[in-house]
């Protein structure tokens, strides 16, 4: 089967909660959704409760949020969540038997890395989702630096394999940014690696300009405010030197090329 | 269900409202099935300018209680793309074709309704007057006068059915109905979306880039009714009614108020499909009621 | 957070919006309680005209997303039974008054000017021109020559400080705030509620007794922030901002926009004590943000 | 103490949910209210669910929702509640330890029989809500007649002391309507009876009519549409022969005397 070749079933569809784990400060919901197709690493869905999305603070949410899949296994899907805000809240509170409704997949994903070059994945916080999905797809051998917060957070890190971790506050593994050992890296093998990156914006922009400053090629998974992931709206938009492209449609994977900046505003919490 | 708007046959009442439907991209997104299942009976573009945009610099969007607030800024290929890129693929959707158009000036306006209109694949245009015209500095959606005489510049041009979108922003949204109807307008559809404002958490300044945007979605379905139920006692012509539109029942109240076809915009951002199902909820409750 | 506002001095900023709160039925209610912890930092009155009214025919009230639609229609005592009865028992409050009047003439809001001016217990006076002027057909505050002319004829009836209350219908609002600026208004509130409808889901008929209404609350919020705005650049005198407000945020959020107070509605409804909350959240907010 | 002597605490508080039973048709919610006084038979509460007040059929509830006391017990409050919308549907699904926002006791509430006569309470549906603490109050020698639609509806009535039931499809007690039952009372003993009633819109018109036609004492528990239940709205007027009166204040309990109508419009479902 040609992964990620058919496109998302049309209009949204309900899926069932089948398990819901924790790892530190996120939560891993996983469900059971026959009827998409298999997503490529990369893609994300819109998700929402199927009941009572809506009334929670400021009377919201209204409308589905975007979420990177996680992992992908004999037609579950699993997603990871942080809790920032009233469509994150509702969903981390989701129960097994209860119902998402979904829309996806969605965008583009990631591509392997060019003829020569070794994948490195760069993670921060609930950016590691779409590496998780990435690594099981390239095998284990590709190797991902990850950066969180603090160990509450670093426990997210468990979602990879043998990762390389870095803490803001020192509590696990390197004491400082993740893009401390990325720059490590590229001192040493700068034309060997193909950088997968994916995390808030201000660790996205860094690797960006690490990238663009050793000529290396980066793969950027970015987020921007979404209203609905398919083209609809123009409202995803992130500026590229080609103009503004819409994130849902053209991304949310870019080429580190195209971006004059990675820090997208709006974005991130 | 199928209805008759303006001459034109359509098999449900439901169509999309500007600029919340991407026919192009949605095929990208969902393939063909879109086409098989396509939501809508007519098609309507986003707004289409004489000259290409980029749009407002993002953040564009904000949620707020039961809608959002945008602040896209009409961001498209400009007429020339429009006519040669866009209108072929749009052509194989199935549907009736609606041009929304835009211009700064009458003479802006007049160009886009002769260049559209001059092309078979469209079925009717729609005029978006939410805008100022810079010439005399007066909204020409809000008052009277400017869409008069309006419409005595582009009528002329067109047999095509020409729509009015009228802005919910007018001290007299009847009145502005009115002149538009007199100076021969085939329908009118409303509502745009209504000014609004929401400030970044953070740093207290204004969070769209566009500083203001404009609500849509059931928030303002309350005032989408009031203003179609006014204009519907002040005009004869058909109107296409829009605002906040999630259910059945919803197309089925703007009916009753005096719609004659109803679009829906922000719902379809929740679910793609929205337009099926609304479509057929309103058939059910049509049947229901009138036996 | 204590506030000076048009020579008063407030305990802060938060008060009620006119119509939202009964103070001497909230007594009955919630007892002395009601006056130990007073909510607001001065009580709007609900709007007194010069004869009594006994409002609209019922239903009155439909809930909406994120807020209602109410077509109350005016109740009240009339101007003499409200001097009477309610000004001496509203006095005891502790907290100062503003009452808020309409008239539908200028003649009849020049005599409730007078006659509401002239009892001490009155601290200012809100003037709602959300009604057609009888004599000229015109909106009053959809008009800033309507405006501009009622002020004319009131403003030297009173030393007190007269707020004017706009409605959101207006095409230009900033403009009508000018106007009533110009003509010597103290201060401006804003956002009334906006035109809003529902149809009873069993007959399809106007559910309200008053067949159309206003939408207050959380759904009206984004409307109010950006007419805020826009009139806090177009006139330098001080704002009382309202609409959806329900959280000291939203507050700030209106403060951040050029208010200088904010008046609670619709969210009393839903928390009777919400004045407090929302004062007290604006407290924390503000000591936050300016240390 | 005096029953009912203390107004309302000012503002919205919480109060835990206790328990959640079915009766047929109908849940009774319990919940642990310490801070509020003992309330009157007959008034009311403003309720509304702690958590996600909102996103149900068309983005609502929004506004808090009336319902009466149906027993107070140890500073436990009672509440039967019928699932005819969202605000009615968000409050049924709460389970314990889940709160609730509660402002009340609000309205008046039901007084004691006049002289010589005997209190004969008339229920219908829901409506038998105020009548189950009327009749702990009066004590079980009070009697009841209730209607219910059919058996489902019907098991509301164990909520009181020994009542005849009729149900509108004879599924349950006498076929027919409850004001059959309460007309045969009437024709024997009008002279002795004092009708306390509460149900939907057109029994109460019934009753208030029967009561008027053979000068029967009649008081009658109304329902209009309330969006603040402490008079700060005036949305919940109801016509009486003094003109409007705002139902949360000056009712929901009226003399059937000065009613043209208990027929509310808008009223029930
Ligand atoms: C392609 C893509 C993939 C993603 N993948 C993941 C993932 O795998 N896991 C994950 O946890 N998250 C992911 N996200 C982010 C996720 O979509 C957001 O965290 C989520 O939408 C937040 O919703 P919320 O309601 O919880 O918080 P909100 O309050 O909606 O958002 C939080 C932030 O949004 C802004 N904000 C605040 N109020 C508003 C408002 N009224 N309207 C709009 N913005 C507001 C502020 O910047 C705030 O800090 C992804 C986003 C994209 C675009
Ligand atoms: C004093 C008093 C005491 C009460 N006691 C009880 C009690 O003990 N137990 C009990 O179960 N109920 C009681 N009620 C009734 C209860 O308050 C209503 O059933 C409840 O408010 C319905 O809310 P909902 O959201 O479930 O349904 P809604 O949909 O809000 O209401 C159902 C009905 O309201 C109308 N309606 C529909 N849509 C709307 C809308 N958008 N806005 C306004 N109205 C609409 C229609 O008539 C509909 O059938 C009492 C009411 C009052 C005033
Ligand atoms: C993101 C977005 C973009 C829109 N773009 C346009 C547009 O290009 N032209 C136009 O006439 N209306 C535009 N509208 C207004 C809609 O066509 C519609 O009038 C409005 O959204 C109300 O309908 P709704 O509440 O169902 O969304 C846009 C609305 C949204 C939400
Ligand atoms: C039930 C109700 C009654 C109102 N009555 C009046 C009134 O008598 N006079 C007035 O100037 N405004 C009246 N208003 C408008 C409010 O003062 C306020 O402008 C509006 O509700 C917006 O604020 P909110 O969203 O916080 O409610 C009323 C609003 C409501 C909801
Ligand atoms: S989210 Fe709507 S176009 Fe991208
Ligand atoms: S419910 Fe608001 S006045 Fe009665």
């Amino acid at each position: 089967m040609t992964i990620g070749s058919r496109p998302a079933p049309f209009g949204r569809r309900a899926a069932t909660v089948t398990a819901r784990e924790t790892y530190g400060a996120y939560v891993v919901l996983r469900c059971h959704d026959p009827g998409g197709p298999q997503p490529r690493a990369g893609q994300f869905y819109m998700l929402a409760a199927a009941e009572r999305w809506g009334g929670g603070e400021a009377e919201r949410p209204f409308l589905p949020r975007a979420f990177s899949v996680l992992r992908a296994l004999e037609r579950d899907l699993h997603f990871l969540l942080e809790d920032v805000g009233p469509g994150t809240s509702r969903l981390t509170e989701l129960a097994p038997g209860e119902d998402l409704l979904l829309v996806g997949p969605l965008g583009n994903g990631f591509t392997g890395p060019r003829e020569g070059r070794t994948p490195l994945l760069v993670g921060g916080g609930v950016g590691v989702a779409p590496l998780a999905i990435w690594q099981d797809q390239l095998g284990r051998a590709a190797r991902a630096l990850l950066g969180f917060r603090d160990r509450v957070h670093a426990d997210g890190a468990a979602l990879l394999h043998d990762p390389t971790i870095a803490t803001d506050d020192g509590s696990v593994g390197y004491h400082g940014l993740v893009t401390d050992l990325l720059g490590e890296e590229l001192d040493v093998r700068a034309d060997q690696i193909e950088v997968y990156a994916c995390g808030p914006p201000a660790m996205l922009e860094a690797v960006r300009a690490m990238c663009a400053e050793r000529a290396v090629p980066g793969q950027l998974a970015l987020e921007s405010g979404m209203a609905c992931g398919f083209g609809a709206c123009f409202g995803c938009v992130v500026p590229t030197v080609h103009g503004y492209i819409r994130l849902c449609l053209e991304g949310p994977v870019l080429d580190a090329q195209v971006l004059p900046t990675a820090a997208i505003v709006g974005a991130g919490h | 269900m199928s209805v008759e708007f303006c001459g034109l046959e359509l098999a449900h009442p439901i169509i999309n409202a500007s600029g919340t439907f991407d026919a192009i991209a949605a095929r990208r997104a969902f393939g063909d099935q879109l086409i098989e299942r396509f939501p809508f009976a007519a098609f309507v573009s986003k707004t289409v300018t004489l000259e290409p945009r980029q749009g407002n610099p993002p953040p564009r969007l904000w949620e707020v209680a039961g809608g959002l607030i945008n602040s896209i800024g009409l961001p498209n290929k400009g007429l020339a793309g429009y006519l040669e890129q866009d209108l072929p693929e749009l052509a194989c959707l199935g549907v009736p074709l609606i041009v929304n158009v835009m211009g700064f000036s009458r003479a802006e306006v007049a160009h886009l309704v002769r260049a559209v209109s001059e092309r078979e694949e469209v079925s009717a245009l729609e005029l978006n007057v939410s805008c100022p015209n810079v010439e005399t500095g007066l909204m020409m959606g809000a008052d009277p006068g400017e869409i008069a005489a309006l419409l005595h510049r582009v009528r002329p041009l067109t047999d095509k059915p020409l729509i009015v979108k009228l802005t919910p922003s007018a001290t007299d949204v009847p009145a502005v109905a009115l002149a538009a109807f007199r100076a021969g307008a085939d329908a009118v559809s409303l509502i745009n979306t209504v000014r609004g404002m929401a400030l970044d958490p953070r740093t207290g300044e204004p969070w769209l880039g566009g500083t203001t945007g404009g609500v849509s979605g059931p928030a303002i379905r309350p005032i989408a009714l009031a203003q179609v139920h006014a204009v519907a006692e002040a005009v004869p012509i058909p109107i296409v009614a829009m605002g906040g539109v999630q259910r059945g029942r919803d197309a089925h109240d703007l009916m009753r108020a005096g719609a004659s076809l109803v679009a829906v915009g922000t719902e379809s951002f929740r679910d793609p499909a929205a337009g099926l199902r609304i479509a057929a909820q309103l058939a059910d409750l049509t049947s229901t009621v009138r036996p």
